[in-house]
């Protein structure tokens, strides 16, 4: 069952007298007791994307779903959904007030809701983070703790409002690498003790093989690829995620894709990877005859399907000649 | 001492709120306490408050009654007069007593006054977005570039005399520093992620605003404020000086008398010399304290010395 | 230096600084004391107060007379009389004058009034002068308008907007003005052709000092040789000094307060808010006894003032003073005004103030002073004391000058202010201040009345003198104007401040002042002291200027000196910066 | 031949709360042309320690033992010989490009500044040289004259490159060179260090708390902890079987992909990071370890080969892989 | 693009993105260029809006003094009604207020400032007269104070705890405790007038005196005089750049960049001079031209107890007139002065800087 779903969402930035279009038409769900890893390299629109499934950001076109019911952007309305949808944002120390204590921090959400029980709702988010026993951390400061301490207590404090999905952007992604396995391990532990959704925003491809279910590639403002984590990450079909792949240390030939990070205010004619497609520039796209299309034709949107998908012209025709040659064969 | 987090939300919170306050406080005047010129400078105000408060108990005010007083005119030190008399026979250090009274609380209010619009602009700048923002920006530049004390010359000229006027006239035309630091401060913190999460968990502009931006810039607040007086007192005797005085006994007042009344020209250094080494006493306590402040209080310059 | 000290006949120089700068060279525009008195110097007039009697005497006028109308003035001009520039001096440029300020509204800025009056003027030769008066007009010899060159101004294009700033200016009186650095100072030089002849110094220079203690420091050190109209701590702050001659003596001025006697307008409107007790003169007379006019006196004025015995005319003119004598004096006596007070039924509350008869309204009254003036200020403290110890309550306001005028003199918001006043040598101006005529308009204008004073008594004593032409007959009236004005208290004269000024005796031999006996020096009508300096003959080639180029010279040099020290230091540390880091 | 060896460096940080002693003891060495990886978490003294290789440490901080750059000790040089050896023979890459490149100066001046100092190029020859070196790190020459702003944060990460190449030092320390970069960035970077060094023959000190990034980088890896080499050795070997706890732990960090064993298993290691300034006594890693003995908390550690047929060595200094972990000398003695 | 307006903190956004991190693509001098005259307008933009917020708070300013323009001009001179009612018809006081403020904004922008109640002058006139030696003083202590004020906080911040910043800091802060009129009187009186054995060195008033010398040594002249307004200037001032480039340079020491400069073999003066100080003028420019306001309201004192025929003298003049035109006139002088200064300075500091000439 769907929980919370982005429908043909689109959002836009103006900056430097341009529109960005930093979110550009993504369809993306999350279900109940599900981890979705959203990847893609920097400036791609991940965390926008991660924003406005909170109401942060006011979606230019489409909408955010939760539990089928469109969000609506009244005060009250955003106030609700934020109770059911949290957030954990990629840098610990900085998403705590360095001038609150561990339980105000885990207690604002209550408040701000004017929750019951306060204390109790505190002491048990913290120990459901891993914060055990909770005494000891209550009148900490944030400086005082360690970079994962932190972390779960931002955990906490979003748990601390019972919420059904949270929304991770790189949650792991400033701390020190001994730590990350700690964090993860607490959100997989999170969905299988509280049915807690995730939708984990990350560069890391190793995190999503880590503990996603299923993963969505996300390149200059579309999700490209999208998959359950074990068929996207061995066999990808789109170039983009074949490079990101590519150039994890361990790999033997890194694909390394020349050029800067790719910028929304200037979106190409055609497929928006084929400037930077390492399969156009081989000459592969050629031998199946897309490379035409590739600089031409825009490809749709991809919908919001739990099976694997791409969005790329060379793939759909491999595939398309794929099938048709097991049709041929059928035949 | 570890408060029971089962045992109930606001007790729990209270004390956990009053053992951060006291650690908090605990940890302030240690960092202060190694600061030798803001030590230095809070004894001198300490002392300065102290007369200010002491004095209408240990002396009488009708020793600043003209009509009542003892001694000679411009008599210089004695036993009577320890720093001698004015030109009309009043004590000196009683003068300097009583003005203090005045010179502080006008610095003091006008400060007050200053830091209030101060902080309420510049939070409402860095807070809030679109051209409500921008307005009050461009009115804090305006006042900012603006000569603080031929402005104020002009107000309390156009308002008339009297203590509030100069407070009024002080405090409106030394606030925009403060909104513009304010701003910045507020603008930092408001781009700190744990904004972002309180947004997130639901806040509000109320919420964010007092929860968050307030207490994060209240020390720099109390830090400006501190400066914003030294600059006040300044401001109150030049007023004084340049004949915008309150009418009271004060400081500024003390050394326009004594211009007036030809004190430099006759050789009355106790009459010219205390009043301006009591400013330049006070007026640098202040400085240190709110440069003390400053740096315990700001991470930012805690790091750089 | 090469500053050539010729040998040859030293200038005499005498350097008067002055606490006002010139607001216009242009007579026609110029109204303060400074600018009028440099006038004064520059130009001649019609007639000029005798420095003996400050009666009328000739001046460029030889002589006069008055037609029986008394409405005909004829003048004869002085022959011989010429401008600086060579030319004579006629009826012409007189005449030209006079129709300027009559004809053009920017002309009367400075003396509009005083032709006010005028009809016609006249030259019908180079020596005769004819004006024509609309009414009699007493102050015909007193006219203070400078007699300017017409060859020389019917050229200005527009009066209004003409600064007179072309040097050496052409005039016709003791000095010409040869230089004037705005704000810094005037600079005179002897006029050769002057129809007395030549006065006995080469230069007068007139140096503006914004600050009082400066100048007291400049004259002290010699930077400047006079000063006129010094205030009472400033005359105090010279004493001592060896080299210089402090001059005090009796002024023209009156101190006093006025209190609100019930304003109204000159229909008999009331008008204002003053406090209803004031129009009690039994409440005027006890606040009369309440304050200890010698005490003011010495802390005021630092004693350099006559306590105030009589009215508003001071004792300098001998001939109208009037000094209450007997019962009729007030003394200082707080315990007499409680007396009077309580008998008048204004009970003391709880508080020690009193309230009106039937109690109601407190004697709260407001005591309206000017901003930025000391001795008014420590006036209110002293007022302030006193009068709580009759049970009346004051708080001090100040009013900026425009204010104060309004508020007291036209809407009359105000309970007891402070006032003050020259008087002329005929004092019936002053007197006139208290006419009920005098009192403004409904809408608050006009009038110009020193007191909302309108008592028929007072009235009737001022048609008579007016009518009076035989003198001592008149002084007796105007003494009994003076005492009505003392009893009945709608104002309290205080004191009669001194003339103080100071000059070094190092550098003027001698100076006259006028009257001649025990006069003002600087500021009196008329151009005889500085007509009459005398410079002390000095041997030594004057220094000063060189002194100040050689110090100038010093202080380059030390700047310089301090800047190769610093960049010699920089140097030295750069060579051993190599072991540092 | 040895490049840099450092003996026993130990660097302790005065500040106002007391001392803290960020480098406890590491002796290293790096032969010519070799690339050494520094691993270890936030706080453990790798920055610390590459700032001591060149003595730009705050002037009132305590260094201690030897380094010897070509044999000549950087500690007790004079301030002149000193800067005579910075940059020239060995240079720096850090962290943060966009804060180690003056925001006010000309990419190109700043690329010619240490030829200018050291008196190998002037005017035309340092521009020229300017452009060749810009090439190298792939950006065209127009950009020397471009302010650093201009530039992506890859590119300003290359330009430091280029800037420690100026002067052909035979040494190049990078801190966390690649770090605040993206993924694909931080390859480009990443396969541009690795191109340089073989094309060069320059040694390379690289840190950062990627093991992944530096065992594919580099020859030979050292972890740090808490001030300390704990383990050393062949980056391989490192990486792929570990035998401190604290190693293992950080190579287990970093799955491979298409791993199953790793699927739905990430792997941490508990427990909070030591204060330099309040350390555990023994083996400071014993509070998190998650073998530790009870000897652990007071026995103090070395570093013990592994190689069981190696002989113990001077610490450090061994060729092979060593760890200083009382597991690995009781294997050794259960031989 | 639409976000409701506080739905968002842009600041996380403006703070990440702003600060030039992304690929910037006019690689031309020509964008740059582009940019600045951008700038240059906006901020021309800024500043008549600034000098129009002048102009009608001194309008509304001047017309809140109770009390009727005409009386105070008319002051010490009788009139009568007939008179003052012409006066006011002149002066437009019987048209609505609207009219009269655009009377008064027109009036302003050509320049005509109204007559002065004391002089009889027009105020721009007077004006004239005075803006010299202002500048001169004005512009001769703000030149010694930012020289003498960076130089020493230079040095300060390079050494900061040692000798040299304890000393160079505690003066500076002494001195700008100290109220500048009394600083001056004790000027005056050591120096001017001489004390004791202290001759007195210089002149007690003023600008020039009278006989004043010609050519050259009119300069010494005039410098003469200048030396006592300028020092007592330039000691109450000077705290202030003392300060900001302390501040600002130790917020450069401790920059990576700095250091990498270090590690490059450059000696100290040269890290200092090349590397930290050009990046920390930059910062300080701005605040220096927003302290000239501070610097013209210490040349009132300065102006009045040195007798300096400058504008704050006459300000103050005006003030104990009070000659409301001439406040006004000199009020509105100073602020536009000051805004343009300011102006100028944004746009020069935008054209020095190279980060924010193209942002
Ligand atoms: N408030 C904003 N104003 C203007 N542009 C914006 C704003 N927020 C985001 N953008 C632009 O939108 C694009 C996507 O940004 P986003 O932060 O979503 O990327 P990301 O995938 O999270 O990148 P990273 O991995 O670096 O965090 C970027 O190009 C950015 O420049
Ligand atoms: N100037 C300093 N004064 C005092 N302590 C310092 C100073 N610089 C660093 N430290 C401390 O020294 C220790 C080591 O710091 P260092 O920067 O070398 O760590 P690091 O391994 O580089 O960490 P990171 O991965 O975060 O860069 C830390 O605990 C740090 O707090
Ligand atoms: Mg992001
Ligand atoms: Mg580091």
């Amino acid at each position: 069952m769907t929980l919370l779903e982005a429908r043909d969402l689109r959002v836009e930035f103006v900056s430097r007298g341009r529109r960005a279009r930093a979110v550009d038409g993504v369809n993306l769900v999350v279900g109940e007791g599900e981890i979705v890893a959203l990847v893609g390299e920097s400036g791609c629109g991940k965390t926008t994307l991660a924003r406005t499934l909170l109401g942060l950001e006011r979606p230019a076109s489409g909408s955010v779903l939760y539990g089928g019911v469109p969000l609506a952007y009244s005060s009250r309305a955003l106030r609700a959904h934020r109770r059911e949808v949290q957030l954990v944002l990629q840098d610990p120390t900085g998403s705590l007030n360095p001038r609150h204590t561990v339980y105000e921090a885990v207690a604002e959400g209550p408040r701000i809701h004017r929750l019951p029980a306060e204390g109790d709702r505190v002491a048990s988010a913290l120990s459901r983070a891993g914060l055990r026993p909770p005494e000891r951390f209550l009148n900490r400061y944030p400086h005082e703790l360690s970079g994962g301490q932190r972390q779960r207590v931002v955990i906490a404090g979003a748990l601390a409002l019972d919420p059904r999905v949270l929304v991770a952007d790189e949650p792991v992604a400033s701390l020190d690498a001994s730590v990350r396995g700690e964090i993860l391990a607490l959100l997989l532990r999170l969905r299988d003790e509280l049915g807690l959704s995730a939708l984990v925003v990350t560069h890391d491809l190793g995190l999503a093989w880590n503990i996603a279910d299923r993963v969505a590639v996300m390149y200059l403002g579309r999700i490209v690829e999208s998959g359950p984590v074990e068929r996207i990450l061995t066999e990808p079909s789109h170039p983009y995620t074949q490079a990101l792949l590519s150039v994890l240390p361990e790999s033997p030939s890194p694909v390394v894709l020349g050029g800067e990070p790719p910028d929304p205010t200037r979106i190409p004619r055609g497929c928006r990877f084929h400037p930077r497609c390492q399969v156009l520039a081989s000459g592969a796209a050629a031998e199946t005859g897309v490379d035409g299309l590739c600089a031409s034709q825009t490809l749709p949107v991809l919908p919001s399907s739990a099976a694997a998908q791409v969005a790329c012209h060379h793939a759909e025709a491999r595939e398309g000649r794929a099938r048709s040659e097991t049709e041929a064969e059928r035949r | 001492m570890s408060p029971n987090a089962e045992g109930g939300g606001a007790g729990t919170s209270r004390a956990i709120a009053r053992t951060r306050r006291r650690a908090a406080l605990a940890r302030f005047l240690r960092a202060y306490g190694g600061n030798r010129a803001g030590l230095c400078g809070a004894a001198i105000l300490l002392v300065a408050v102290l007369a200010a408060l002491v004095t209408p108990l240990v002396t009488d005010p009708s020793g600043m009654d003209v009509t009542r007083a003892t001694g000679a005119r411009m008599a210089p030190p004695s036993a009577d007069f320890p720093l001698g008399t004015d030109e009309s026979g009043r004590s000196v250090l009683l003068m300097l007593l009583w003005g203090a009274r005045v010179s502080l609380l006008i610095g003091f209010m006008s400060a007050l006054l200053s830091m209030m619009i101060g902080t309420g602009v510049g939070i409402a700048a860095g807070h809030f977005r679109g051209w409500a923002s921008a307005v009050l920006m461009r009115v804090t530049d305006w006042f900012l570039v603006l000569p603080a004390l031929v402005l104020a010359l002009v107000l309390a000229a156009v308002l008339g005399g009297g203590a509030s006027t100069i407070i009024l006239a002080i405090g409106v035309t030394s606030w925009a520093s403060t909104a513009r630091l304010i701003r910045a401060q507020t603008l930092a913190v408001e781009a700190r992620p744990y904004i972002e999460r309180s947004r997130a968990l639901g806040a509000g502009h109320w919420h964010v605003m007092t929860r968050h931006v307030l207490p994060n810039v209240a020390p720099l607040v109390l830090a400006n404020t501190t400066l914003t007086v030294a600059g006040a007192i300044v401001t109150e005797s030049t007023l004084a000086f340049l004949g915008a005085g309150s009418g009271q006994v004060s400081w500024g007042g003390m050394l326009r008398g004594s211009y007036d009344w030809g004190a430099a020209t006759s050789g009355a250094w106790w009459y010219v010399l205390p009043p301006g080494l009591c400013i330049i006493l006070v007026v640098l306590a202040f400085t240190l304290c709110g440069r003390a402040l400053e740096t315990v209080l700001n991470p930012r310059l805690r790091g750089a010395s | 230096l090469p500053m050539a000290h010729a040998s040859p006949p030293q200038k005499k120089i005498v350097r008067l600084g002055a606490t006002q700068s010139m607001d216009s060279m242009n007579p026609f525009l110029a109204v303060r004391l400074i600018s009028t008195s440099i006038h004064r110097w520059m130009y001649g007039y019609l007639t000029v107060p005798d420095p003996k009697t400050l009666k009328p005497s000739p001046d460029l006028a030889e002589s006069w007379k008055t037609a029986p109308d008394k409405l005909t003035w004829t003048f004869t001009i002085r022959s011989g009389a010429t401008w600086s520039d060579g030319r004579p001096v006629t009826a012409g440029d007189a005449a030209w004058t006079f129709n300027k300020i009559m004809t053009d509204d920017a002309a009367k800025t400075a003396n509009g009034p005083a032709v006010e009056n005028f009809d016609t003027v006249t030259a019908p030769d180079d020596r005769t002068l004819v004006i024509k008066t609309k009414k009699p007009q007493a102050s015909m010899l007193e006219l203070p308008v400078p007699i300017v060159p017409k060859h020389v101004w019917e050229r200005v294009p527009d009066i209004g907007t003409f600064e007179n700033e072309t040097y050496p200016a052409v005039g016709s009186g003791p000095y010409i003005a040869v230089e004037h650095s705005k704000n810094n100072y005037v600079k005179l030089r002897a006029n050769p052709s002057y129809w007395r002849g030549a006065p006995g110094i080469d230069e007068l220079h007139v140096i503006f000092y914004e600050n009082p203690e400066a100048a007291n420091a400049g004259l002290k050190k010699g930077d400047i040789d006079w000063i006129g109209r010094l205030a009472p701590p400033q005359f105090e702050a010279l004493a001592g000094d060896p080299n210089l001659v402090r001059w005090n003596t009796q002024g023209r001025r009156a101190g006093y307060l006025q209190l609100n006697p019930g304003a109204a307008t000159a229909s008999g409107e009331p008008i204002g808010d003053g406090h209803p007790a004031l129009k009690d003169v039994r409440v005027r007379r006890a606040i009369h006894h309440a304050i200890d006019k010698k005490t003011l006196v010495a802390q005021v004025q630092n004693g350099l003032a006559v306590p105030a015995d009589g009215s508003i005319i001071p004792p300098m003119y001998r001939e109208f003073f009037w000094r209450a004598e007997g019962d009729k004096a007030v003394a200082f006596d707080p315990a007499e005004a409680n007396r009077i007070l309580d008998e008048a039924g204004y009970a003391k509350g709880s508080d020690g103030i009193r309230t009106m008869p039937g109690g109601g309204r407190k004697l709260e009254m407001r005591f309206s002073i000017h901003t930025e003036d000391p001795v008014e200020d420590k006036l209110a403290q002293f007022l302030t004391g006193w009068l709580r110890d009759i049970g009346i309550q004051i708080t001090t306001r100040r009013l900026d000058s425009n204010k104060f005028t309004e508020e007291t003199g036209g809407t009359a918001l105000y309970d007891i202010a402070i006032s003050g006043w020259s008087v002329n040598p005929d004092p019936e101006e002053i007197l006139a201040t208290h006419l009920c005529s005098r009192r403004p308009t409904a809408s608050g204008e006009g009038g110009g009345t020193e007191s909302f004073f309108c008592d028929d008594e007072f009235e009737r004593l001022y048609q008579e003198q007016l009518a009076e032409l035989d003198r001592p007959a008149r002084v007796e009236l105007i003494k009994r104007m003076q005492e009505r004005l003392y009893t009945e208290a709608p104002v309290i004269a205080l004191y009669y401040p001194n003339n103080l000024e100071s000059y070094r005796k190092d550098r003027i031999a001698s100076i006259t002042p006028i009257p001649e006996d025990k006069g003002i020096l600087y500021g009196g009508s008329g151009y005889w002291p500085v007509y009459s300096l005398r410079a002390v003959e000095r041997e030594a080639p004057a220094e000063d200027d060189s002194t100040g180029v050689v110090w100038a010279v010093v202080a380059v040099a030390a700047v310089v000196l301090a800047g190769a020290g610093v960049l010699l230091l920089t140097r030295r540390r750069r060579a051993t910066a190599d072991d540092r880091e | 031949m040895t490049l840099l060896e450092l003996r026993d460096v130990a660097v302790t940080y005065r500040s106002a709360a007391g001392d803290v002693p960020a480098v406890r003891g590491v002796s290293l060495a790096l032969a010519e042309g070799e690339a050494l990886g520094v691993a270890g978490e936030s706080g453990s003294g790798k920055s610390t320690l590459a700032m001591s290789l060149l003595r730009l440490l705050p002037r009132d901080t305590l260094v201690s033992g030897e380094i010897l750059l070509d044999g000549e000790d950087v500690l007790t040089m004079s301030w002149g010989r000193l800067r005579a050896v910075r940059w020239a023979s060995a240079s720096l890459v850090f962290q943060g490009a966009q804060h180690a490149l003056n925001p006010v100066r000309r990419i190109g001046d700043q690329i010619a500044e240490p030829l200018r100092v050291h008196g190998m190029a002037t005017g035309a020859a340092a521009r020229r040289r300017t452009a060749e070196l810009l090439e190298q790190v792939g950006l065209p020459a127009w950009r020397a004259r471009g302010y650093p702003h201009e530039l992506s944060g890859g590119q300003r990460q290359r330009v430091m490159i280029a800037m420690a190449l100026a002067c052909s030092p035979r040494l190049i320390v990078a801190d966390e060179p690649t770090t605040a970069l993206d993924v694909m960035i931080q390859a480009q970077v990443l396969s541009l260090i690795r191109s340089l060094i073989a094309e060069h023959g320059i040694g390379l000190i690289m840190i950062s708390h990627d093991l992944s990034v530096l065992a594919a980088t580099c020859d030979r890896l050292a972890v740090m902890y808490a001030g300390r080499v704990v383990e050393s050795g062949p980056s391989r070997e490192v990486f792929r079987d570990a035998r401190h706890p604290y190693g293992r732990a950080l190579a287990g960090a970093f799955p491979a992909v298409g791993d199953p064993a790793s699927r739905m298993a990430p792997k941490g290691l508990g427990g909070d990071p030591p204060d330099p300034a309040h350390l555990p006594t023994g083996c400071s890693f014993h509070p998190r370890c998650p073998v530790s003995l009870v000897s652990c908390a007071s026995e103090p550690v070395e570093l013990w080969p592994v190689d069981r047929t190696e002989a113990p060595t001077e610490a450090g200094r061994a060729e092979g892989h060593t760890a200083a972990c009382v597991h690995v000398r009781v294997d050794r003695e259960a031989r | 693009m639409s976000t409701p307006p506080g739905e968002l903190t842009k600041a996380t956004l403006e703070d990440g993105y702003g600060e030039g991190g992304r690929e910037r693509d006019g690689r031309g001098e020509g964008g740059a260029w582009r940019s600045v005259a951008r700038y240059a307008l906006v901020k021309l933009g800024g500043a008549l809006l600034g000098i129009g917020l002048v102009i009608v708070a001194t309008f509304f300013l001047f017309r809140l003094i109770p009390g009727d323009p005409t009386i105070a001009y008319t002051r010490d001179v009788p009139v009568t009604p007939e008179q003052l009612a012409l006066l006011r018809r002149q002066m437009g006081l019987d048209r609505p207020l609207g009219e009269q403020f655009l009377d008064f904004v027109l009036r302003t922008l050509r320049l005509d400032l109204g007559t002065s109640y004391e002089y009889r002058r027009p105020v721009a006139e007077l004006i004239g007269d005075r803006v010299g030696p202002t500048l001169l003083l004005v512009g001769t202590g703000l030149a010694v104070a930012v020289g003498l004020g960076m130089w020493q906080g230079t040095r300060a911040a390079w050494r900061h705890g040692g000798r040299f910043d304890r000393f160079s800091t505690g003066t500076a802060l002494t001195l700008w405790s100290v109220p500048t009129f009394w600083l001056g009187l004790l000027l005056l009186m050591v120096l001017a007038a001489g004390m004791g054995p202290i001759p007195g060195l210089f002149p007690t008033r003023g600008m020039e005196d009278v006989d004043a010398p010609d050519g050259p040594l009119y300069l010494l002249h005039v410098a003469h005089h200048l030396v006592l307004p300028c020092l007592t200037l330039v000691a109450v001032v000077y705290a202030q750049y003392l300060l900001v480039m302390r501040s600002s340079l130790l917020d450069e020491i401790g920059q990576d960049y700095v250091t990498t400069a270090r590690a490059k073999g450059l000696r100290d003066d040269d890290v200092r001079r090349r590397h930290a100080v050009p990046n920390a003028l930059l910062p300080t420019v701005t605040l220096v031209f927003m302290q000239i306001g501070f610097v013209v309201g210490g040349a009132v004192s300065v102006e009045f107890v040195y007798s300096w025929p400058g504008l704050g003298l006459l300000f103050v003049e005006a003030i104990r007139g009070p000659d409301y035109a001439v406040m006004q006139g000199t009020f509105m002088l100073v602020c536009v002065a000051v805004i343009v200064m300011n102006t100028l300075a944004d746009v020069v500091y935008h054209v020095l800087d190279p980060r924010v000439r193209s942002a």
